[in-house]
């Protein structure tokens, strides 16, 4: 984000050309078109975050009247085309895919180049990557190489006039602020997982596929990617990272009672988080602890048990998909803000909900296996 | 082993307040700070300082207070720091700071190899984590992101093992020196300083670079000229709190409380359902 | 004087700036004994103006610094039973006054 | 830091508040290898005050601090409020003398000043480490040599040390060279800023942009005990605050916290209006010496000294500090420069001068003359409570307009006074006031 930028007061939107900048697009930039999206993916899977990307893309796309295009970079292991016509069904009408030995596994240099290449040779104006450590790490070198505009984490895309208008959190999300890339292209962008809606999967969407050589052999490239090591066989906690949290507070009186947080995030596959007095008290340790002095996570599910909901807590965790907490105390702070809530007492409630959980689960699992 | 850490002054944000009523950005008694994620970085640099000696130098593109941002971390042990500020810097978006750093460093390597070059992740008032990799990648340097651990250095193979934080697990990667690496937050915990660091650091000059002696080429690179993004507007978010939607225990019993709300979670969150069923079937 | 309504004290605290040192608490309790026995007034646990002292149930007293705004008055005023261990936090942890 | 190559000042001064700035100030202006140690991460982070600056004790150590000081508003109105639950009644002194330059008092915001004065400390030459909590001092039987930081290698040399660190005056107290402090002796106070556009204030206080309003009230709203509330107009905020002795909120039946008592005066019908709309941003709390002349430890030694709320060098009174605390840290510092230009070695005998110039200047005059002040308030609970609420309830009559005759209004008034307080007891506070202030 560029460092002058002086906030404006209120809302009042300050005119972008400014002295000292080329704010207008440059002719032999005007042929970009298009809008790609980078499609992530890792050891048979692809990140959901690229699809949510699909469907964002298709709607600048049609405001813009351009085709959108997503872009599969991948060695022999990888069943591009598989992903190619997901990719189709998602919204995509044409895919561009690289394979090379190179690319089994992403490394920066061989990833850095292949996009590039891409992008010199099809001239697209929007390009858009998950804000994940993969998509922010190819995201900053390309945009490097390419010389062109580039904003990070987005949490909101549109169209003004023809240009790409990027909303994204700034000063740690106590601001919001409107980025744009006037006079350069491609306008590339990376957004934050679980921000933008799944779109619809249309089976019978197709696309066509354009397949392009790499051009770069092994030796070329200084580092080697050694081995992956997946976070189950990890005992570290990250917290930071874990999609469901199960948090206590002082409001389990005790530290036996914290066992029934750990049950209940056993069977939801969940880490277990807890607040500043729980982590005083001993019931869990510092590295669990969530809030203003401990850690921000951003889970798809948080369970909040004996938890009155103090600011100092609420700024660890309110930007959870969705909130579940338990309390007895009816006007606890923390039901303003959750999306459920039970009054009741959680060392009641959460043996009775992991059990619930667990039937359910298993009905579930029969019914697959 | 001669290492450059780069810093950023930047405003505490955990203290900027939103006016809730004008929607103006309240700025007054936010103090400025070295950015918290650059700290692991210079943790992991002295660490490695304490094991194969060397210099760690200090760089910092920024206004002139910055140089209090400088002083405190050679009050951690960092043996000097360069403070590159110019009026022609103003404005810089990532772009154009990671071609004044880059030119920057490519100076102070001339005085002496550089070997390593170490970020912090991102600053906590631009959050783009860009400048690492536009740096690594105009000095030609390998880029390394995320770095949670470094495993191993060898300075004679001039050889760099690391692991890299990725998608559900972490990358063990092999490379060469020199390389430019961003390390992740939590990695490690920054020292007290020693009496003696502090001494030397309320002693020690900050060396300050103007726009030529940081080697700069292209003036039209640098500051507004050379940012291609543009800031066309910021304002606070809507704050979100309506009403959670409540059940209460005690008039029925807990399980159907509860069978309610897992039936309520996953109709309206289907995906997350999937995804606890097939991390258990797994 | 209206009735005193319960003030949120940690709304307050929430707005200063505080550098926690984890593990390092820089006041402690004594004896916990002398003042779940001893002390009948207990008045720290009122008068501190961060209310870093809670009376628990079972009469004990329970202290967390973090939020603690280095006064001093829990020391002045433990005179009978001089139990409060009060030092300053290490060099640069504690409350940081933004204004003062 | 091994012996050989100990660090060795002339000398060290603890803290970076008003006292520490003037004393390192001075004598690094005077051409001594000065070390002044903060524990804040800047200076300023860690001092609170109500926050007045009296001009007149600055500008004998910075006579042109006005010319790029942070300063919030000059004053140009003192008000005395005494409270009763629902109303107030005011003495308001204003000048058009007080709004015209160079102005006496300052509202200030204490941690930009204190960086401000700090950074002309290190423009005097004296050399500033942040962020270090000095433990203790290093004695060599009663002598002072130096002090041990609470970093590897902490322990730092000096022919004197300057103890500026503040009211809880920890160093001095763990070296034995004085006791705990009482709770008698120091005034807990808690206090607010609230941000609100400078044009608000400006109509609210009848004031231009650079001029301000100080409020000083007492009365019901300490609930009986002995304290005053404060409420002070900043550049673009307000500071609303309250203190009382330490013992009363100790023995307060009501076991009223501090920061209930200030939501009550805040809530009072005479201050809401005036803080309305304002943001908080910061709540903070601080003890002041209160204790006066007699709680004033003995402030030099071999290799020694101490100044400012670390000696409790405030006179409540007249609600001064930090003129005090500039005043004792000059002085000290002066003591020293002589010292060292005639060569004495820094013993309780040299340093002697230091006392000997804070009694013949205002410091120990004003703090002998109000000596019996504080005994005489803790005494006589009755000024905060039953005298408030009498002269509020003598005013409601007095300006009620009901068909009453006035004689009988007069004799309900001097009524209410005697009976509660009966003639002996009306004449013992008169006197005993007169001896407090004679």
């Amino acid at each position: 984000m560029s460092e002058a930028a002086k906030p404006a007061a209120g809302t009042s939107p300050r005119p972008a050309g400014r002295a000292g900048r080329n704010t207008e697009l440059p002719e032999h930039l005007k042929d970009h078109k298009g809008v790609w999206v980078f499609i992530e993916h890792d050891r048979g899977q692809v990140h959901s975050v690229s699809w949510e990307l699909m469907g964002q893309a298709r709607i600048l796309a049609d405001r813009l009247q351009v085709p959108v295009s997503g872009v599969l970079l991948g060695g022999p292991a990888d069943p591009l085309e598989k992903y190619a016509q997901e990719a189709h069904a998602f919204g995509a009408d044409r895919c561009y895919l690289v394979r090379d030995p190179v690319l089994q596994g992403y490394r920066n240099e061989p990833f850095t180049k292949g996009l590039t290449d891409l992008v010199n040779a099809h001239r697209p104006e929007i390009l858009l990557l998950g804000a994940t450590t993969m998509g922010r790490d190819l995201a900053g070198s390309v945009a490097t190489t390419l010389s062109t505009g580039l904003t990070a984490d987005c949490t909101e895309l549109n169209i003004d006039g023809r240009a790409l208008a990027a909303t994204r959190p700034t000063f740690g999300g106590s601001l919001l602020c409107t980025i744009m890339t006037l006079a350069y292209r491609p306008q590339m962008a990376t957004v934050r997982p679980r921000v933008m809606p799944m779109p619809r999967r249309d089976a019978t969407r197709t696309g066509d596929i354009v397949e392009r050589p790499l051009g770069m052999v092994e030796t070329d490239i200084v580092t080697k990617l050694l081995d992956f090591i997946p976070d189950a066989d990890r005992n570290t906690v990250n917290l930071a990272y874990a999609d469901i949290i199960v948090s206590g507070g002082k409001g389990l009186k005790n530290g036996d009672n914290f066992r029934l947080v750990w049950e209940l995030a056993r069977v939801l596959g969940a880490e277990v988080g807890a607040t500043r007095a729980a982590v005083q008290a001993g019931w869990a340790e510092p590295e669990r602890q969530v809030g203003q002095t401990g850690k921000t996570v951003r889970p798809k599910l948080y369970i909040a048990a004996g938890i009155s909901g103090a600011i100092q807590h609420r700024v660890g965790m309110e930007a959870a998909d969705v909130i579940v907490a338990i309390n007895t105390d009816p006007n606890a702070p923390i039901f303003d803000f959750a999306h459920h809530g039970i009054v009741g007492n959680a060392m009641q409630v959460l043996p009775v909900l992991t059990q619930a959980l667990r039937t359910h689960l298993d009905k579930r699992i029969r019914r697959i296996a | 082993m001669h290492i450059v850490v780069c810093i950023k002054q930047v405003p505490d944000s955990a203290q900027i307040r939103v006016h809730p009523v004008t929607n103006t950005i309240m700025r007054q008694g936010v103090p400025a700070i070295v950015n918290p994620y650059d700290l692991f970085a210079l943790e992991e640099a002295l660490r490695l300082k304490d094991r194969f000696g060397g210099r760690v130098t200090m760089l910092c593109m920024g206004p002139p207070q910055a140089e209090e941002a400088l002083r405190k971390c050679v009050s951690f042990g960092a043996t000097d720091a360069i403070l590159v500020t110019d009026r022609a810097f103003a404005g810089a978006d990532t772009l154009a700071t990671s071609y004044a750093l880059a030119a920057a460093i490519r100076k102070i390597g001339e005085e002496q190899a550089v070997d390593l070059v170490f970020t912090g992740k991102q600053t906590i008032d631009g959050d783009t984590a860009q400048v690492g990799p536009g740096i690594a990648k105009r000095l030609g340097m390998n880029l390394l992101t995320y770095v949670s651990r470094i495993v191993e250095v060898d300075l004679d193979r001039r050889r760099l093992k690391v692991e890299r934080r990725a998608e559900g697990g972490v990358q063990l990667l092999d490379t060469t020196l020199p390389s430019l690496v961003t390390m992740l937050e939590g990695t490690n915990e920054m020292r007290f300083a020693s009496m003696e660091d502090m001494l030397r650091a309320a002693r020690c000059p900050v060396r300050r670079w103007n726009k030529d002696q940081a080697g700069i080429e292209d003036v039209a690179r640098i500051g507004l000229k050379g940012s291609p993004t543009v800031v066309s507007k910021v304002f606070g978010p809507t704050p979100r709190c309506e009403k959670a939607d409540m059940q209460v225990v005690a008039d029925s019993s807990a399980n159907d409380v509860c069978l309610n709300l897992l039936q309520k979670i996953f109709t309206q969150h289907p995906t997350l359902e999937d995804e606890i069923v097939e991390r258990l079937s797994v | 004087m209206s009735a005193a309504a319960i003030v949120n004290v940690e709304e307050k605290l929430f707005q200063n700036r505080y550098k926690v040192d984890h593990g390092r608490p820089h006041i402690r309790i004594k004896d916990a004994a002398v003042c779940a026995n001893q002390c009948k007034e207990q008045s720290c646990t009122f008068v501190c103006p961060a209310s870093c002292y809670k009376a628990e149930g079972n009469r004990s007293v329970t202290l967390i610094t973090d939020g603690c705004l280095e006064c001093g008055s829990c020391r002045v005023i433990c005179t009978e039973h001089r139990n409060v261990a009060w030092e300053y936090p290490r060099g640069g942890y504690g409350i940081l006054f933004k204004f003062g | 830091m091994n012996l050989t190559t100990r660090e060795k000042f002339d000398a060290i001064v603890v803290g970076a508040g008003p006292s520490g700035n003037s004393a390192a100030f001075t004598m690094a202006k005077a051409g001594l290898k000065v070390l002044q140690i903060e524990r804040g991460e800047y200076p300023g982070s860690k001092n609170v005050q109500g926050a007045i600056l009296y001009a007149d004790a600055l500008e004998r150590i910075i006579p042109d601090f006005r010319d790029d000081a942070p300063l919030e508003r000059h004053i140009v109105e003192q008000r005395i409020w005494m409270l009763d639950d629902k109303s107030f009644v005011g003495t308001h002194y204003r000048s058009d003398d007080c709004d015209k330059p160079p102005y006496n008092r300052y509202t200030i915001i204490r941690a930009q000043f204190d960086k401000w004065f700090s950074a002309k400390v290190r423009e005097a030459g004296a050399m500033l480490i942040c962020e270090t909590t000095v433990e203790e001092l290093l004695m060599d039987g009663d002598r002072c040599i130096g002090v041990r930081c609470d970093r590897k290698g902490g322990e730092v040399y000096a022919d004197v040390v300057v103890l500026a660190d503040g009211v809880n005056s920890t160093l001095a107290r763990k070296a034995g060279l004085h006791g705990e402090i009482s709770a008698k002796n120091v005034a807990l106070a808690v206090k607010e800023i609230l941000f609100m556009p400078e044009e608000v204030i400006q109509q609210r206080f009848n004031v231009g942009e650079e001029s301000g309003v100080v409020i000083e009230m007492m009365g019901t709203v300490t609930e009986g005990m002995v304290g005053t509330g404060f409420l002070y107009t900043n550049k673009e905020s307000l500071t609303i605050g309250v203190g009382c002795m330490l013992s009363d909120f100790k023995s307060n039946p009501r076991r009223t916290a501090p920061y209930t008592l200030l939501e009550n005066v805040k809530k009072h019908p005479g201050i809401a209006p005036l803080i309305a709309g304002g943001e908080m941003k910061e709540y903070c709390a601080h003890l002041i010496p209160e204790g006066g002349f007699h709680a004033v430890p003995k402030v030099y030694g071999h290799g020694w000294m101490i100044v400012g709320d670390s000696g409790g060098f405030v006179n409540a009174a007249h609600r001064e500090g930090s003129n005090l605390a500039m005043t004792t840290g000059r002085l000290a510092a002066e003591t020293v420069i002589a010292a060292k230009g005639a060569g004495k070695p820094m013993n309780a005998k040299t340093l002697a001068a230091y006392k000997a110039a804070l009694d013949d200047s205002f410091v120990m005059k004003d703090l002998h003359k109000y000596r019996d002040m504080p005994q005489v308030l803790h005494s006589s609970p009755q000024f905060f409570t039953t005298y408030p609420s009498l002269v509020n309830r003598a005013a409601q009559t007095f300006f009620t307009v009901d068909g009453v005759d006035k004689k009988t209004k007069e004799k309900k008034i001097l009524g209410s006074f005697r009976s509660a307080r009966r003639l002996g007891g009306l004449v013992g506070d008169a006197f005993r006031m007169w001896r407090a202030f004679r």
